[in-house]
């Protein structure tokens, strides 16, 4: 089993380093966003102080519903995931390998670029850790729970929009704990909550999702 | 699988019992309806605190409520049918989806228009009315799902995965907001406690409910029966049971 | 070995076939024929297991498929209108990556042996996307012949082939036969196969 | 009456909230009906059909 998920692990990691295009103008969707909203709002450094790590978030949150569309859409087309889903392993374990995969190519370029986006609003070094440790907690569940909405709009017409629909009020209680500790953490309130419960969804998330992508996938290629 | 332990499981069955069922549910939503609003208008006193306003209660609340219940309804039957591969669950649930979006959307609504005389303003963001608004979403989207699948039971069983990611979310959604709100509010809106109860107004809230609850039932059923004639056109039955067709 | 009984199969609103049955021995050959839209490529799915059937049962030796679960899929290769092969990946490439998921150990010098049995002999390493469609159709049989699958599901093989294809897949069904192990296939174009048994279904009016 | 309308002032508010509420499930029960009559049409039109060929309706 563990072969069988590595495989396909390394199989997307291969596939995305043959087509850096992809991965890279997820990067570039999310750098656009949050440098757009100061052309917005103004260029007031306290407002957008205040407004860094929620714009952030929001943007990864687009980040990520840009991405998940190609999540199985590639592997949908030219028939691999039958294969997958014939394959005598569980289901599961190779859509949480998928996910994975996701995460790494989409989510984690994110978190590492984030700092240097958070310096743009001016955010102080404190702040810019924390941001970073919540958003290594929440874009996996962002990649997790969005795989299950991937899974149910394979090959629907209309999916991007569809999946945006299905998916992005599922993320609230990430956005609301992910941005919210920035604050908590700049007024001394404590950050660990924060951490725990992001920690707590991601733990709930790892558990549920790929079980659900699976039912799903089962679902769409029928 | 082998023992039909319901007999109204069939499509067949069921179609002429919801036929019967329809007028007496509709029935009994006008009469409570009606009985809710005269309590509710001419027997409930006026609020000392918020006048008059707060009769938009009567509809906001019972509202609220049915946004919330019919989702868990829907969801409990879109999962049924999902593990047990009973059509007529599933259709439930496709049926019952539509009301109450309805429903949340009408709370949404009342809930601005209470909100203008009472904070001042048409929109807060409120905890009720956030996750109120979260669950018009959630709402949105089963339809939409179910409705850009053509294949039936494809749509069926992927609206059962969907509702049942959803009701794991609900609870997680809606304390997540609550404490989001509390977080950034402090707790001078609380109104729950504003208006003192009286027994009047309580009756006309349980009696909206109830007209709300027949009328829910009745109009699911109609869909469902719709729903029925759509999808069993292939079998005579339908060409036998139904009136109006010979 | 596999027994399919009253297997009834239901696509959108259409009923595309009631009552099903039959059953194969080892080292036998079910060609389903039929129209376009008769169904065939649902029974085929549907024995897969990648479809639920609407009524009926299939069993592999003995147990039903669907208790069997993972151990069933073991058993099988199935090898759909879709090639199921990765574009920017070569054929080498992807057929190690089928054998790992089908839970089989193969070594390069077989996958070698498979590739140059299917006349792929230098096209190896090529990225495939630049092969051709016949070309493409023969890098995925040869997963045919890395593989220990007993069950071989195979929904239109000999599309896109030249006659030399056509006679080395005969040759590899018929080592199959020979060897105990059960085919289902659907094609419209003739073949020969000197091995084993060979059953007809014939689906739609 | 007049009064009764007004609502001690806040009559725009209760009657937006009970006007909009009451369209909404009369305009979805008007649907409903509408949208049983059309499906009930087609299916005489097909049995009709069905008729006129010669077939009898499906068993």
């Amino acid at each position: 089993m563990f072969a069988a998920v590595r495989s396909v692990l390394i199989r997307d990691l291969m596939l995305a380093m043959r087509r850096r295009a992809d991965v890279l103008a997820t990067l570039i969707f999310f750098v656009i966003v949050v440098s757009l909203f100061p052309f917005g709002v103004g260029p007031d450094a306290e407002l957008l102080r205040v407004l860094g790590p929620g714009v952030i978030w929001v943007a990864a949150l687009l980040a990520a519903m840009l991405s998940l569309g190609r999540l199985f859409a590639g592997d949908y087309s030219d028939g691999v995931l039958e294969q997958l889903l014939l394959t005598p392993q569980p289901l599961a374990a190779l859509a949480l390998a998928k996910v994975l995969a996701h995460w790494l190519l989409s989510g984690l370029p994110l978190v590492l670029i984030a700092p240097v986006l958070g310096l743009q609003y001016g955010l102080s070094g404190e702040a810019l850790r924390i941001l970073v440790i919540t958003l290594l907690l929440g874009t996996p569940v962002l990649s997790l729970l969005g795989a299950v909405g991937a899974a149910l709009t394979l090959g629907l017409r209309g999916g991007g929009v569809l999946l945006s629909l299905l998916v992005l009020p599922l993320y609230v209680p990430v956005l609301i704990f992910g941005a919210g500790a920035v604050d908590a953490g700049l007024s001394g309130m404590g950050v660990e909550g924060h951490y725990s419960l992001l920690a707590a969804f991601l733990l709930g998330a790892l558990i549920l999702a790929p079980w659900a992508t699976a039912a799903a996938l089962r679902i769409s290629v029928e | 699988m082998a023992i039909n332990w319901f007999k109204y499981s069939s499509p067949a069955s069921f179609y002429p019992l919801a036929g019967r069922m329809i007028p007496w549910a509709m029935a009994v939503g006008v009469l409570t309806g009606v009985a809710g609003l005269y309590v509710g208008f001419f027997v409930a006193p006026t609020d000392y605190q918020q006048g008059e306003s707060y009769r938009i209660m009567f509809i906001h609340v019972p509202a609220a409520w049915m946004s919330m219940f019919t989702y868990i309804v829907m969801a409990v039957w879109a999962v049924a049918g999902l593990i047990w591969n009973t059509r007529l669950s599933s259709m439930m649930a496709t049926a019952l989806a539509p009301t109450g979006a309805m429903f949340t959307f009408i709370a949404l609504w009342t809930g601005a228009l209470w909100g203008k005389p009472t904070w001042g303003t048409y929109w807060v963001w409120d905890a009720r009315l956030t996750s109120e608004l979260i669950l018009l979403f959630l709402y949105i989207g089963f339809i939409a799902l179910q409705a850009s699948i053509d294949d039936p039971r494809r749509a069926a069983r992927a609206g059962g995965l969907l509702a049942l990611v959803g009701l794991v979310n609900v609870p997680i959604i809606y304390w997540s907001v609550k404490w989001w709100n509390t977080l950034h509010q402090g707790a001078s809106i609380s109104f729950a406690k504003a208006p003192t109860m009286a027994a009047e107004m309580l009756l006309a809230l349980l009696l909206v409910t109830l007209a709300f609850w027949a009328y829910t039932i009745a109009v699911a059923l109609m869909r469902v029966r719709c729903e029925i004639l759509e999808s069993e056109r292939q079998s005579s039955w339908i060409y036998e049971t139904v009136e109006g067709l010979r | 070995m596999l027994e399919v009984t009253d297997l009834e199969c239901v696509r959108g609103d259409r009923r595309l076939f009631t009552a099903m049955n039959f059953s194969l021995r080892p080292g036998e050959l079910l060609h389903v024929h039929g129209p376009n839209g008769s169904g065939k490529t649902s029974l085929l799915r549907t024995v897969c297991r990648l479809m639920e059937p609407a009524a009926g049962e299939i069993r592999w030796c003995g147990s039903p498929v669907r208790a069997l679960a993972e151990d069933y899929l073991a058993q099988l290769l199935y090898l759909g209108h879709l090639n199921g092969l990765k574009d920017e990946l070569s054929g080498r490439e992807n057929l190690a990556i089928n054998a790992t998921l089908a839970g089989s150990r193969i070594t390069p010098q077989q996958t070698q042996e498979a590739l140059f049995r299917m006349g792929l002999d230098g096209y190896d390493d090529l990225p495939v996307k630049l092969l051709s469609q016949g070309q493409k159709r023969r890098v995925a049989l040869a997963r045919l012949l890395l593989n220990g699958a007993k069950l071989w599901i195979l929904d239109e093989p000999f599309t896109a082939l030249d006659s030399v294809a056509v006679k080395t897949l005969q040759a590899i069904l018929a080592g199959h036969l020979d060897s105990g192990g059960v085919v289902i296939l659907t094609t419209h174009q003739e073949f020969v196969i000197d091995a084993g048994r060979v059953k007809r279904i014939h689906l739609g009016a | 009456m007049a009064e009764f309308f007004a609502m001690g002032g806040y009559g725009f508010f209760i009657w937006m909230s009970y006007s909009v509420t009451a369209l909404f499930m009369v305009t979805e029960v008007l649907l409903l009906m509408r949208r049983r009559r059309t499906i009930l049409q087609r299916l005489s039109r097909i049995r009709k059909a069905k008729i006129g060929v010669g077939h009898e309706a499906q068993t």
